[in-house]
């Protein structure tokens, strides 16, 4: 899906560039997200994604290029209505450590109006879905293990039921049992509420399951863009073919 | 529960004030036979307990109201009934209270002088309180020196006077005419020219004659050979009336007529002011009698008010301060350039001498409790403004971020996220303050504000240890409480998750 | 490798317990871990992986049981030289942001007496062991990414090339490029060097490649301790079965 | 590197302090032919101005050290010659400086005595500056009050006296007796008394009779029919040898005899005192002169003087809070229950009024600069302690774990990670306790540690707003300037790194 301003497009960045000194994060990127689609972002380590998504959500402003929201630049005195449709789970968490599990997901919800009933309801929904136990939801986040945190901050994004997600690695310390069943209920609301959802993954098997556009970056440009077949029989550099060959799957059953 | 910060961070130093406001002040309580009054230092004190101790063995009903103020207070009082009795210096009845006395002028015409007035005068008590000169006693034998005559013979000795004593034509300008005096003299003030004289720093300074320091010291008063200082023999004033309502009370205070001399009454003065025994005690020692209860009616009622006086400076202007300068460190903190300006301000504001300070709030408050409390307000603001201001800036980015990533708005991220991760360095800043406040607030009293400064001030004017710890125990006391308290409230909206370690 | 007080362990638990209020993080867990193996600690979320690691450096005491260091009972007041014996990687990496990449790594050793020169060497090596650009040696921790960070806390543990390293999630946020080439080389220099290694990890493959002893766990308990082989035909429980089902493989080459 | 932070925490202050210690007092630049002195209130620098422009007028070389301090180091510096002329007043002649003379004698009289001591003495100036009674003059039109004698006649008037004024026998008691007055009269601080006036609080004060007040707050001054108060007649003092050294100096001060009327000078004392106009050019214009240059050679360099004092009381101070008081921090902060007791009494002390706490410091310290240093070094140690107790506690405590982990010992975690990463609370304590302390610090001169205390003190007293600002601004300069000055310490401290966003 090659860039382009159509008006579809929930996200879109043109010619976008961040430099830090002379370190450019983000160099020069010409992207498009389609509404209710699901993209996702996989690259080294350092070459930008976190930082393409903070420049969606205007944490981060271009220092070229342009960032679109709904086919409009992003404005500075609109941040808080944009950031509100969006749900974003932070690469290391961002929970308040003051508040308990409860408190951190109904703070934007209870600004809004919500009364502590519904709150709870729904933050039982997304325990639920996230099999966090109720219990911790009166916990500190510094009473939770490091996985746990991790589900927090993904319900904390889902509380609103937003319709665009930026996920940074959502899933990344989860264990393969609690991974394996979030992945495949995740995959079937983004679908069935049509959701614009972009993720980050370092799990070449998870970017694959959850959608059939992959964006594979490197010291901040895009090396390829498109289905985990295109990487395989088309491979745009060297690059994207070591990539994939990096994957460790399980040894065979005899070793 | 959203404001349950602010609310109670506020609220607290507010109620104290509001519950102190309302208080009445000291009631009289069911009004005894006859009530005894005394000034506000340790002589008069005592001379106040004899006298009560005295009528008590008669058998009358005594109430003795220790420490009302100064002459003109109990003079005023006498005249108006308030208190019956009060021991007086005869030097003060002819150049104060009565005009048209001639200075050297005996009992007997100030008696007569009195009765027109409805006020009675006993005889003297034996001891006569005058100015007087001091000097180390070890020095004064060192160098010969008896009396004031034998200064002349040593023009290297270092003077230093009250600064009373250095403008009162019958001071040291007339001491010096009297008995040409080659030397000058500096002022000192009073309450530190004791211990100046101890350390070898000077050599002479002037005193009264009763002082408890002279015998703590070790000094020797020098004869005034050419009857320079007026004299002022102690006595009691009364009204008249008593000689028809307990005229046993007057047999009393007759019955102490010349039976305390010079050296007993410094030996008392030393005893309550050094040696910190009860001026009870020490009274009922001299007269052979049991010191009994509940002695010194006016402690309590007299130190609830000051409290009362002192929390609503404190409280009030406390209460102020938070609600200006947190908000202030706010807004220092989210604009760094003109917040810079904000917070030099609170800084020069601090500078100001608090003297100088209530000099200009005069014209705008008055005299009292208001601007004592303006000033104290202003005093407060600085700890509280940096305090606030370097809370908000010591917060995580990340958090900050997170929160703004939320979409939360700015007032909600102030409330809930900002202002609760800088609780403590915002509540350390308070706390400072409150600590400030309590001790400046002592300085109130200087414009007639009231509180624990009035028995410290005058403690220090009187050079009365006893009386600035009245006033200066108190003052601690009420600092720890109110560091207490805020510990307290730090307690309870600190969240748990702030004292847990972030784990993986 | 069954719990025994055997001496040749360089760590063991023996029916440890650690409770947080009602919630037991550990318990009664019996274990050695043999001087010179790497051992893979695995298990669901919340299951006390983490908690077993701290209890094993002091950051945590046992609420019953016991923790042996080289046999013996850990001692409060040997703490410091246990410590420095061991390199442990926290999960959420705990660089310290008022110092660079360098002063984070140079901390201990410059305490230690090493000179400037030869801390920098070192961090030249160990960044070219974790294919981090030596520029940023210069930065702070807020200057780097995710992943960037966790490499750096790496790096630290393996600054005194320790005997000993508690390794908890340490490749989590990396991508599989960087991380392949890593886990060869890590797993190199742990055989060659006779490492004693304790590694949690969520990523089966990566358990297998590392070590043939595996210690499955679930609420505080172990499931099963043994090699991958034995997982999956002579699973403990039901438990062990699923968890194992749980892995999702790269899609075959066409969908 | 290891100890930078400590080192220029601590350093910073104590070189200031260093660089001062080690200047000279100000140096008697070369001697020009003649010295005018003058006291340390406006009329007596106004003259001095006057008589300097006048002498300039006939070409002589004249140096102005203006504001030398009180009645008695004028007369000394005149007699032994670091001065050659003073105005003066033939009250404070006759009552202070000469002894034997009689009250009412006049200036030929003073003339043969002063001769005897080599001074000599000019005829009157032209007016009579003495304590006089001030009424606002609207209220003294209503009540027809036109001199003392007429306030006999309102016996609800309200008045107040400075306490000086009060004490004096020829003060109040006196004026009290001679003119029959039935009103009762209350003490007031002078520096407040105008103000209390002009609001209404009170009706009628003691004031001198060229005060600038007078014509600012629209005061009637009541006449003096029976001539209670003595005369104050302005005259200059200068040395006899002048006669020979500089006769056409002697020359032009006698010109100025009988130039002068008490409204003429009230005026001159209101433009400088209320309008804040240059002493000099108020001199100039009423000599009808040019003001010029270079004209009071003395203000700079006693501004250095102060600066450089007030430097050295802060500056040690601080630096000794600083070593002591953030290892007090810390030790709270390591041990909770101690530590509460620690940061409770570094908060009793604070408390401890600061004329009260020097009463404590004499007998340890001896007067001066010492005991003001240990009085501003035990009132900086609240702020610090709270603040670095607040700030260590503050630390997230996943940091102080990793450090742990680390193997690091205690005294490196200190260092290395607690202490940088509490630095901006523990600054914002420092930069609080330096402005309190720049502020306390002007009490020093109350024990004779000088810096700007001396002339804010003074023009409390003398209620010269000039004066005060005189050491009232420097001060607040000097607070912003030490803000300024840990402000950039912050900055140069704080690693780069706290000051990003973490980001993922
Ligand atoms: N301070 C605490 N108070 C209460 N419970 C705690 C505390 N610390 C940890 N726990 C609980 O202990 C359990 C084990 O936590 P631990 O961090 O060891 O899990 P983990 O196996 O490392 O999980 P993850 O894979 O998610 O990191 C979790 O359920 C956690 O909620
Ligand atoms: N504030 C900053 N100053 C300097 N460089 C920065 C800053 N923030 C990010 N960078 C650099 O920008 C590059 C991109 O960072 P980013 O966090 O977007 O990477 P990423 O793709 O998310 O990596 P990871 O997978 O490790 O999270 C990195 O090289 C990083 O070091
Ligand atoms: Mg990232
Ligand atoms: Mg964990």
């Amino acid at each position: 899906m090659p860039a382009s301003k159509d008006s579809d497009a929930a996200f879109a960045l043109v010619r976008a560039t961040r430099a830090f000194d002379t370190v450019r994060a983000v160099d020069d990127v010409t992207l498009s997200f389609a509404r209710g689609h699901t993209s996702i972002l996989i690259g080294t380590s350092g070459s930008g994604k976190s930082t393409l998504l903070r420049l969606l959500i205007g944490l981060e402003w271009p220092t070229a290029g342009e960032v679109l929201c709904d086919g409009r630049p992003l404005r500075r005195d609109r941040l808080l209505e944009t950031r509100r449709g969006v749900g974003y789970v932070i690469q290391e968490g961002g929970l308040f450590p003051h508040l308990t599990v409860l408190g951190n997901l109904g703070l934007l919800p209870r600004h809004l109006g919500w009364n502590a009933v519904r709150v709870h309801q729904q933050a039982l929904e997304l325990a639920e879905l996230t099999h966090l136990h109720p219990r911790l939801l009166a916990r500190f986040p510094a009473e939770l293990s490091g996985g746990q945190r991790q589900r927090v901050a993904l319900m904390r994004a889902l509380m609103l039921d937003p319709p665009t997600l930026l996920l940074d690695e959502p899933l990344g310390a989860l264990d393969p049992l609690v991974r394996h069943g979030l992945q495949e209920e995740l995959r079937e609301i983004f679908r069935r509420l049509g959701k614009t959802v972009i993720m980050v993954t370092h799990d070449m098997a998870e970017a694959a399951f959850f959608s059939s556009r992959l964006i594979l970056m490197r010291r901040g440009r895009v090396q390829q863009d498109g289905s985990l077949e295109d990487f395989r029989h088309a491979p745009a550099n060297e690059f994207v073919r070591e990539f994939l060959a990096a994957h460790r799957n399980l040894p065979d059953e005899v070793a | 529960m959203k404001y349950r910060l602010a609310a109670l961070l506020v609220c607290t130093p507010l109620a104290l004030a509001a519950q102190t406001a309302g208080t009445p002040t000291v009631d009289r309580a069911n009004t005894p036979t006859v009530v005894i009054g005394s000034k506000n230092f340790t002589e008069s004190l005592v001379l106040g307990e004899i006298a009560r101790l005295a009528a008590r063995e008669r058998g009358i009903d005594v109430q003795h109201k220790r420490s009302l103020g100064g002459t003109r207070i109990l003079w005023e009082a006498l005249r108006h009934g308030d208190i019956d009795a009060y021991p007086e210096y005869t030097g003060t009845i002819t150049h104060e209270l009565l005009h048209g006395v001639p200075p050297g002028a005996g009992i007997g015409a100030l008696r007569t002088r009195l009765a027109k007035l409805g006020i009675g005068i006993t005889d003297s008590l034996g001891f006569n309180d005058t100015y007087a000169i001091g000097m180390r006693d070890k020095e004064a034998a060192n160098l010969h020196i008896r009396s004031i005559d034998d200064l002349a013979r040593h023009p290297d000795l270092k003077l230093a006077f009250s600064n009373e004593f250095m403008n009162r034509a019958d001071g040291w300008p007339g001491m010096k005419r009297v008995y040409h005096l080659p030397q000058n003299a500096r002022g000192m003030d009073h309450a530190l020219a004791y211990r100046a004289l101890a350390s070898g720093a000077i050599d002479a300074i002037d005193l009264y004659s009763t002082d408890a320091e002279i015998a703590y010291y070790h000094l020797r008063v020098l004869k005034d050979d050419r009857h320079y200082f007026p004299r002022y023999d102690a006595v009691y004033l009364y009204r008249l009336d008593l000689d028809r309502r307990a005229p046993q009370f007057v047999a009393a205070l007759n019955s102490l007529v010349g039976t305390i001399d010079a050296g007993q009454m410094r030996a008392m003065n030393k005893a309550v002011q050094i040696g910190g025994q009860d001026p009870t005690v020490v009274a009922a020692r001299f007269l052979g009698v049991q010191a009994g209860g509940g002695s010194i009616d006016n402690f309590w009622p007299q130190l609830g008010r000051y409290t009362l006086e002192h929390l609503a400076l404190v409280g009030i202007s406390l209460s102020l301060a938070i609600i200006i300068a947190v908000p202030l460190g706010i807004f220092s903190a989210r604009h760094r350039r003109l917040g810079e300006v904000v917070v030099g301000l609170t800084g020069i504001l601090q500078t100001v001498p608090s003297l100088a300070l209530f000099v200009f709030m005069i014209p705008l408050f008055g005299i009292g409790a208001e601007p004592a409390i303006a000033a104290l307000f202003l005093y407060s603001l600085l700890p509280i403004v940096r305090n606030t201001h370097a809370g908000l800036c010591g917060i995580e980015p990340s958090l900050l971020e997170s929160a703004a990533a939320l979409g939360l708005p700015s007032r909600v991220r102030l409330w809930r996220i900002e202002l609760p991760l800088a609780l403590r360095p915002i509540l350390a800043g308070i706390k400072i303050a409150a600590v400030i406040n309590v001790g400046t607030a002592t300085l109130g009293a200087l414009i007639g504000a009231g509180g624990y400064g009035q028995p410290i001030l005058t403690g220090i004017r009187l050079d009365s240890i006893p009386l600035i710890m009245e006033g200066a125990i108190p003052a601690a006391l009420l600092a720890l409480v109110m560091q207490g308290m805020f510990e307290g409230i730090e307690r309870a909206l600190t969240p748990r998750g702030l004292r847990l370690r972030a784990q993986g």
